[in-house]
């Protein structure tokens, strides 16, 4: 029979978070054998890329879509005509407005993110407290906005915490460096910068060091340890999180094929990850975020 | 070799038509090249619904760069039609909040984008400067006006008629927006060749001082097309947010340069003067078949990216080099003789 | 009939004007949030506005040949990563090396868009519209679209740029360096002359046994040199390569030269105006959030104060000139 | 006889259409001056060009002092003593004059760099030597027109040359300036330099050259001594056959007053100009170039705003905001300069014919080709245009061509007044006689001509009355009756 193929659509290529997402889900096209991935994207985070990439599945009649979203509404027109080609298309990582998708896995629940974010923040603070900065990606990232919302709701649980400000480094390393100059600039007595985004952390990381601030202001935030481990190493950054993108890319790709099989889509069997269950909207989570600081980074930062 | 005018044979701009031939054929074979690899490279290359989903990745570029190529051929340029795109866009989203129904939508996306036109067109017939520099400023001024309105919001929820104009098809596999493409090119193709407007445009790129002294408005003439580029960025901006539905301020991020590749890659002449439309629609299925049957092999956009530079300059560069060639040729046996 | 100094011919009222503005920017800057006009500021802001100074006196040789350069960006791009893989493969090479590796990776894509003007003769814009999307295009190419990261760098390699002297950073100075060298270049050396030669007028230019294509590709080369270098300077102060690196910077560049009063019709400008040109833009990137001024703003901001330049510039550009009626004035 | 400094043997050159030169010979002696003659187009130019090194022949020999030489660049006529000005002011706006002086030819200091100092000094003296009071630290933009020609004529004697090409230099320079030019190229004779020297204008033939050579179309017709010819026998070379008369100007009844203007002025260039044109007259403006002639016209044509003054045209007022307001009522202006305000020299003749006049030429926005077409046909065989097809583009035409296109496509409008600037400037004999006659059979069909010209012989020649104008203002009028010479030029020239 011919190998379901299966394209996994991602927010931009080259970002290590999602070639590492890629290698789950060849894994995972390896484990069920009669499979393939077709890895693909824009190069910048626009949603019209992303539309043109799946265009150019849908004209190779793929059997189903895996896509990480630039924009949640953007994408819904396109997927739903894909849906209407008998495509399977699911969301991950960063979802797409419910009627235009099956299931939509989140890497980890959003309230868990937010609140380990604030948690990291509060812990490299200490007891004194301080200033806290966040620094997102674009304005429009769906699920940045998200987490920095959820990281709102738990803040008045941290009165040592001040939020200051909110700045945008558009996924772009010199923007994010920038704006990080400029925050440490506007605010000397910073403590912390929370950065949801492994682009905006590694570029924080390095205007710290480079304004000498190491020791005075920490970031935090979600990033990749073989991104960081040298900045881990450098002091700027003490501990961080990340869920394992392998294993989201892996389930991605499970949960993808097993649609193709069949249409059961409350609790997907996803290989060695075991059933992941999904709530009547289709959203289901994987694990929980994982904490990661001097004593891991470096056993990591070999993986991803 | 010069003959007094009486004994002139009577030929009609036989002679310019010969070249426009030569320029379009060559695009021709390159479309026909590009035809022929896909249908090798790729058994779904020949279905129609996929060739009809493909043409939604460049219809709305494609429909701008039919008044761009008229303000090029006059001369000009305008950079800030992706911004115009997202300024005007912003508009029907805000006007969609108030409650406004479909055609108003696509009204006000047409008002607002003429407007923005229209600007461009006003700042640089009225103070004299050169439309590159201008328009680079209202590129970012357009678009960071999106960016005030909307910050990080989105606009969405439109009404489900209005999705009609992006995504809506007419007849069979043929798209509303295609068709739309289709007609304008047929208008544009002749008003740019047939109609006194469009000789003068040819005029103006010539030689905008003598265009004047020859009792042109040629800063009416300009600023028209201006305001046209806009009109046809606000066109883009309805189909494009019915196509997908939503409003962001980054919408059509790096267009510009998009169109302004179509254009001249269908034999516009970037300093003005010269072009046809019918390069321009033969330059858009060009570009359209490219990236589409890299698209089936699945080769990332920035490496699509990479054969539309090499194209465009092989494009341009080939001809050039050919006429020199001729040229040369001509010139022995001229001497020869 | 009084000699007009020298001085006078260097910085031309437009100039003057610009630096004005510049001047009042910072003062208004400094009375909402005086650590902005701290020297160490200052010197903060110069840094990151140095590679946009540098890129900015080179495309202005560009645009005095009446060409312009839209690949910048995508070299500085593709010469980045190309040293910073580079520099992951050959760990122990100095700084000094790489820097001129940069350069020279720099000239030879320049010169791949000089060759195309000169020997084809591809108007500018489409030659470098081209290789802009070509050269970025390799650098996905090479790089297999992965990110080069800070920890993968080697120590010396991103020490270059900053290292200070003088309370300046390296690449602070190597700009400085750079914006006089071509000073010196544009007003003391045939080939600057006939640049503004080639550009003020090509009939002429020929008619004077100038060739006007080798004059463009001297300046894609110079162009291009600049941009390797920043390529090196700029992942290595950002201390990252990827394939999006100074996406779209090409348009800041010309920005920059246009609101320094750099004719687009080629043949007029100077060396002030240009780097002038970048520090304001710079000033308006660095101050904008540091006044508090919501991010969404800055765009628009910056947009607005383009057009509003070009608008100044072309007013003052247009006073002056000729009068036959002089007596009548008297 | 000395021996010629420089010889030409069968030079050739073609462009893609036309032989511009065919086996041509010319010879340049050491301390006498040439002059090479011939109608429009006959190849003059084209021969500077090839002797400067901007073309290269297709075939034939340059020898100076004997030995063959190769120009591959305008460089390489530097390096054998050939230096010109050429036809057309080729110069550098934006340069300062000095900068202009120097542009191949620079003194460096001790580091290599470029002395500005002592250049500015050398340029100083050079345009004393000139008499020319420029300063040279201002850019050439801010010269008047006549001044950018002298300051192209200091660039080419500042290198050290044996041999200087003055193509038509006289063109646009004042009475005054043109003596200063006289003594100028006697001096260079006289320091034993070979002087070619290009004009249409006989006098000056007369007046300072010492030989002759004569093309006719890019074909060599003959050379030898000024002294042994007459100017008919030039004018017969040059056209193969006698011009019988050059001012063609018929005696014409002139009617009423079709056009008057009253106070018009202009916060810089002009002001109170005063003055009625009558059906059927041609009214000339005369001044020295600079005056500002073009500027009143150009206000005329609705292309230069008024501050103050009133028109009337047809008993109408005539207040046009642009061009197409004044070709709408029937006033046409023929601009000085047809390579760039006249035709559209990039695009074919025909359309250059029809542009101003589209709108009646296509229905509801459709241009009608075939009737198009005809218009121009029709104009371009009443002013004798040559041409090798319609279709061909007007950059490829000689200069006289040039002018007939443009002239052409005003009359197709079927105006009342036509404003002819300039209208013979740098045109041959042939052309000119048939421009003139042109002029004349306008007026005898009840047009009036409003004709601005520098040129004396054809201000008095053609004109029925003759304003001049004086740095922007009236400064004398004259009937045909009591025009003279010298007073025409004493009002010219303010004194
Ligand atoms: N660059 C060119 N391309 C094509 N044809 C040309 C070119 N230059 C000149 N010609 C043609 O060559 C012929 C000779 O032109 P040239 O300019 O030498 O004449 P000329 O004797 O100088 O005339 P004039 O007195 O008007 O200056 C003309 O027919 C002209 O149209
Ligand atoms: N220095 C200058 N800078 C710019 N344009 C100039 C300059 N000198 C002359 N012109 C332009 O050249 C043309 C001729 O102007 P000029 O002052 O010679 O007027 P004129 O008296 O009509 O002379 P002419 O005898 O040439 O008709 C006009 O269009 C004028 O605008
Ligand atoms: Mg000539
Ligand atoms: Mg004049």
């Amino acid at each position: 029979a011919d190998p379901v193929r299966v394209g996994l659509v991602v927010k931009s290529l080259g970002n290590g978070f999602f070639e590492a997402a890629r290698d789950g889900a060849m894994e995972a096209a390896k484990e069920i054998g009669n499979a393939e991935v077709i890895y693909t994207g824009p190069t910048s985070t626009t949603a019209e890329g992303q539309i043109e990439s799946i265009n150019s599945l849908m004209a190779q009649r793929v059997d189903a879509i895996a896509v990480s979203a630039n924009d949640p509404d953007a994408l819904a027109p396109i997927l739903k005509r894909a849906m209407d080609r008998g495509i399977k298309v699911i969301s991950w990582d960063s979802g797409v407005a419910d009627d235009a998708r099956i299931v939509h896995l989140n890497p980890s629940s959003n309230p868990l993110i937010g609140a380990m974010c604030i948690k990291l923040a509060a812990d490299v603070a200490g007891d004194a407290g301080g200033e806290m900065a966040i620094l997102s990606a674009t304005p429009t990232s769906t699920n940045q906005n998200i987490w920095i919302d959820e990281m709102k709701k738990v803040l008045p649980d941290y009165s040592q915490l001040k939020l200051v400000d909110t700045v945008y480094g558009d996924d772009l390393a010199d923007k994010s460096y920038r704006e990080t100059v400029a925050l440490l600039k506007k605010y000397p007595d910073l403590k912390v910068i929370v950065a949801p985004t492994s682009v905006g952390i590694v570029a924080a990381a390095q205007a710290v060091e480079d304004q000498g601030k190491v020791g005075d202001v920490f970031v935090t935030g979600l990033g990749l340890p073989s991104e960081l481990a040298g900045h881990v190493d450098a002091g700027s950054v003490k501990s961080f999180a990340i869920w394992n993108p392998i294993d989201l890319g892996y389930s991605a790709m499970m949960i993808a094929y097993q649609l193709t099989q069949n249409d059961e889509h409350m609790s997907i069997k996803a290989g060695r990850m075991g059933a992941i269950s999904f709530d009547k909207d289709g959203n289901g989570a994987m694990s929980d975020p994982f904490v990661y600081d001097a004593s891991n980074v470096h056993k990591f930062a070999d993986i991803f | 070799m010069t003959k007094d005018i009486k004994d002139l044979p009577d030929n009609l701009n036989g002679d310019w038509r010969n070249k426009l031939m030569r320029w379009e054929t060559l695009l021709m074979v390159f479309v026909a090249i590009a035809f022929f690899t896909n249908t090798q490279i790729s058994p779904y290359f020949l279905d129609p619904w996929s060739l009809s989903d493909a043409t939604f990745n460049f219809t709305e570029k494609a429909i701008i760069a039919l008044p761009m190529a008229l303000l090029i051929i006059a001369r000009d340029i305008d950079l800030s039609v992706a911004s115009t795109i997202a300024l005007a866009s912003v508009a029907m989203g805000f006007a969609n909040t108030m409650g406004a129904g479909p055609i108003e939508l696509a009204l006000i996306g047409m008002a607002v984008g003429t407007v923005a036109g229209f600007i461009n067109g006003w700042i640089i017939t009225r103070f004299d400067i050169p439309a590159i520099v201008v328009t680079i400023g209202t590129m970012s001024l357009y678009r960071g006006i999106a960016y005030i309105v909307l910050g990080d919001d989105v606009y969405r929820s439109y009404p489900s008629d209005f999705a009609f104009f992006g995504q809506g098809y007419v007849w069979g596999v043929l798209s509303f927006e295609f068709l739309l493409f289709l007609c304008l090119a047929v208008v544009f193709g002749i008003l740019l060749h047939k109609t006194t407007f469009g000789r003068r445009v040819y005029a103006i790129g010539n030689n905008p001082t003598a265009a004047l002294f020859s009792g042109i408005n040629v800063k009416r003439h300009r600023l028209f097309l201006f305001t046209l580029v806009g009109l046809f960025a606000g066109i883009a901006a309805v189909l494009l947010t019915s196509r997908i539905g939503s409003t962001r301020p980054s919408i059509a991020m790096g267009w510009e340069l998009e169109v302004i590749t179509m254009v001249v890659l269908g034999g516009v002449n970037i300093l003005g003067g010269a072009g046809s439309i019918v390069g321009v629609f033969i330059a858009v299925f060009l570009m359209g078949l490219v990236t589409f049957g890299m698209g089936l092999m699945n080769v990332p956009g920035i490496v699509m990216s990479i054969f539309t530079g090499c194209l465009l300059i092989l494009v341009i560069g080939t001809p050039i080099i050919w006429r020199r060639f001729l040229n040369a040729r001509k010139m022995r046996s001229n001497s020869g003789e | 009939m009084k000699n007009t100094s020298l001085l006078g011919k260097m910085i031309s009222h437009r100039e003057w004007l610009l630096g004005a503005i510049i001047v009042l920017m910072l003062m208004g800057v400094g009375y909402i949030a005086p650590f902005f006009v701290t020297p160490g500021n200052l010197a903060e802001a110069f840094d990151d506005t140095s590679i946009l100074i540098m890129l900015a006196c080179a495309q202005m040789l560009v645009i005095l040949t009446r060409c312009i350069d839209l690949s910048v960006a995508s070299n500085i791009a593709l010469t980045g990563m190309c040293v910073a893989l580079f520099n992951v493969a050959y760990p122990d090479t100095p700084a000094l090396v790489t820097l001129i590796l940069s350069i020279g990776i720099g000239i030879v894509l320049g010169a791949f868009n000089g060759i195309l003007v000169w020997l084809v003769g591809i108007p500018s814009i489409v030659v470098t519209l081209g290789t802009m999307s070509v050269y970025r295009g390799f650098v996905f190419l090479i790089s297999g679209g992965e990110w080069v990261n800070a920890h993968e760098m080697t120590p010396q390699f991103l020490a270059l740029p900053r290292a200070t002297f003088l309370d300046l950073t390296v690449l602070s100075w190597i700009a400085i360096a750079v914006t006089l060298a071509l000073f010196v270049f544009t007003r003391f050396t045939k080939t600057g002359l006939s640049i503004f030669a080639v550009g003020g007028n090509p009939k002429a230019a020929v008619y004077s046994g100038i060739n006007v294509g080798k004059y463009q590709f001297i300046t894609f080369c110079i162009s291009g040199a600049v941009a390797g270098m920043c390529g090196y300077l700029w992942v290595s102060r950002y201390a990252v390569a990827y394939v999006e690196v100074a996406v779209a910077f090409e348009l800041q560049v010309v920005a920059a030269c246009v609101i320094g009063g750099i004719s687009i019709a080629g043949g007029i400008g100077t060396i002030w105006g240009a780097a002038l040109g970048a520090i304001f833009l710079g000033l308006i990137k660095n101050a904008l959030p540091v006044i508090g001024i919501s991010p969404f703003w800055q765009l628009a901001i910056s947009g607005l104060v383009i057009v509003l330049a070009v608008i100044i510039n072309s007013r003052s550009e247009k006073c002056g000139g000729r009068r036959i009626l002089r007596e009548a004035h008297q | 006889m000395n021996r010629p400094v420089l010889e030409l043997r069968n030079i050739s050159k073609t462009f893609p259409g036309v032989k511009a030169l065919d086996s041509v010979e010319l010879q340049l002696y050491p301390g006498q001056v040439t002059a090479l003659i011939g109608e429009n187009g006959a190849g003059k130019s084209t021969l500077v060009k090839v002797l400067t090194g901007i073309y290269a022949p297709d075939g034939g020999e340059i020898l100076i002092d004997d030995a063959p030489v190769t120009m591959q660049a305008a460089t390489d006529a530097k390096r054998h003593g050939i230096s010109a000005i050429h036809q057309e002011a080729v110069m550098f706006d934006e340069l300062t004059v000095t900068e202009n002086i120097f542009i191949n030819n620079q003194n460096r200091n001790i580091f290599g760099l470029l002395d500005w100092k002592l250049m500015r000094k050398r340029a100083k003296t050079l345009l004393e030597y000139l008499d020319v009071n420029v300063d040279p630290n201002i850019p050439l933009r801010e010269l008047s027109v006549a001044h950018k020609h002298l300051v192209s004529f200091a660039a080419a004697l500042s290198v050290s040359s044996s041999i200087v090409i003055m193509d038509e230099p006289t063109a646009s320079l004042s009475h005054h300036e043109i003596q200063e030019l006289y003594r100028l190229v006697r001096r260079l004779r006289d320091e034993g330099k070979a002087i070619l020297f290009i004009s249409h204008k006989f006098d000056e033939i007369f007046e300072i050259c010492d030989r002759y050579t004569v093309f006719r179309d890019g074909q060599f017709v003959g050379s030898g001594g000024i002294a042994d010819v007459t100017q008919d026998d030039l004018v017969a070379m040059m056209v193969g056959r006698t011009v019988s008369q050059i001012y063609p100007k018929e005696q014409t009844t002139i009617g009423d007053t079709v056009m008057s203007v009253k106070g018009l002025s202009h916060p810089s260039e002009f002001a109170d100009i005063d003055f009625d044109l009558r059906k059927g007259e041609i009214l000339g403006f005369y001044g020295l170039v600079g005056a500002g002639r073009s500027e009143v016209m150009q206000a005329l044509f609705g292309l230069t705003p008024t501050s103050s003054g009133s028109m009337e045209l047809n008993g109408k007022p005539f207040k046009p905001r642009t061009p197409g307001d004044a070709v709408d009522q029937g006033l046409v202006y023929v601009p000085e300069d047809r390579q760039h305000q006249g035709a559209i020299l990039t695009l074919p003749i025909f359309q250059n014919i029809t542009l101003p006049q589209l709108g009646g030429l296509s229905r509801s926005g459709f241009i009608d080709m075939a009737r198009e077409y005809d218009v121009a046909r029709e104009y371009a065989t009443r002013l004798q245009l040559k041409a090798s097809s319609l279709s061909e583009n007007v950059e490829n035409l000689s200069g006289g061509n040039q002018q007939k296109v443009v002239i052409g496509k005003w009359l197709a409008t079927n105006p009342n007044v036509i404003i002819v600037d300039e209208p013979t400037k740098g045109i041959d004999i042939g052309s000119k006689a048939a421009v003139h006659k042109f002029m004349g059979e306008l007026v005898a069909q009840g047009l009036s001509v409003i004709m601005v010209s520098s040129e004396l012989p054809e201000v008095m020649g053609m004109a029925d009355r003759v304003i001049v104008m004086h740095e922007g203002r009236i400064a004398a009028r004259f009937e045909r009756d009591d025009m003279t010479a010298e007073a025409i030029v004493t009002a010219a020239t303010g004194a």
